[in-house]
């Protein structure tokens, strides 16, 4: 079924992350996210909209992993629900830092560090 | 801000380590671990990441408002760069 | 020799987050947490702690035959005393 | 049977150690490490020695705790098997600076640091 589909596509996604084969996990990333949104499974929909940030900041375009990224801040602000805030908040920051753009990374550093104390 | 490179370097040292711990751990549990399982490791490993880099992160960043004046941030930063060998 | 405190101090103050972290993940996994997994949880807890820790660890130590100077090592240990709050 | 009741003695030290029931504490790992010798079982014999120094080190007797410790390093030695050295070289140092001898407690944390990288 397709929730099945979902968690193995998180998962391919994720061995080819590992193994830096970026443009496939972007593409298994890619559909685990339109799987998720269709089954309205905000956590999976965190995991895949980090996977893609990851797969394009790994390819080094960082402005379309920004995107990504922050829909994972979209989603836990729209859900009321928080997971994945803090490694977003880093994540976003390090792509700013790639891009010169110290002053917005600084900001989101903080919002980062703010966070490495909760669970 | 010049400490912001210094962070982006941390994070990323202290996430290799995790990530490599984190895989040795789940191969050593088995082929059928619980999702439950996983993500009480997941969680394991960046809650024990997090909490060690809180102190250290909180001490590269100097806002001006609070009694952390820029020189001492600043050596916060050498340090950390000399320690965990940042700037190669 | 006067950065051994700070040696046992940061190592106290790693094993508490590390403890307390391990008792969370052993709880979040279940009554029955077979003995492999539970080891495999303890040597990851036990590796990235370890591992984070060597960089400092290894400045606070200064032995003479190395380049790394007295001075320098005891800016590492301010240093770290301030960003673990480890005076207290 | 026997390996059944050292098993359950380690786990009642752990949790007499965990809520600072500290006398309690060395009676079970004391039981345990009688139990692990008759049974020839090196690693649990390390781990009731582990159990017996960090009773002891809590209650202040430093002495005596760096006997206990030194004990996981012997058993090392004798069984070719390093596992728990880094804890006890660790430990051991941390005695002997509540001791004042830090001449001693750095020579131990040098071996402690030593071995923070392997496994």
């Amino acid at each position: 079924e397709r929730k099945q589909d979902l968690i193995s596509r998180l998962k391919n996604g994720k061995n080819f992350l590992r193994n830096q084969d970026l443009e496939k996990a972007f593409l298994e990333f890619k559909t685990a996210f339109e799987l998720a949104q269709k089954l309205e499974d905000p956590i999976e929909e965190k995991k895949a909209a980090r996977g893609l940030g990851a797969s394009l900041q790994r390819q080094g375009k960082f402005r379309d992993a920004v995107k990504y990224h922050s829909i994972v801040l979209e989603i836990s602000q729209r859900e009321g629900e928080e997971s994945g805030n803090t490694e977003a908040y880093g994540a976003i920051a390090d792509c700013y830092t790639e891009l010169g753009d110290l002053e917005r990374a600084a900001k989101y550093y903080d919002q980062y560090i703010a966070r490495l104390q909760s669970d | 801000l010049e400490t912001v490179p210094t962070i982006k370097k941390l994070r990323a040292y202290a996430e290799k380590i995790r990530a490599a711990e984190v895989e040795k751990c789940l191969s050593k549990m088995g082929d059928e671990v619980p999702k439950k399982s996983q993500k009480a490791v997941d969680d394991l490993s960046r809650g024990i990441v997090n909490k060690l880099l809180h102190g250290p992160m909180q001490h590269l960043r100097c806002d001006g408002s609070d009694s952390r004046t820029l020189s001492e941030t600043l050596e916060n930063m050498y340090a950390l760069n000399r320690m965990f060998n940042l700037e190669t």
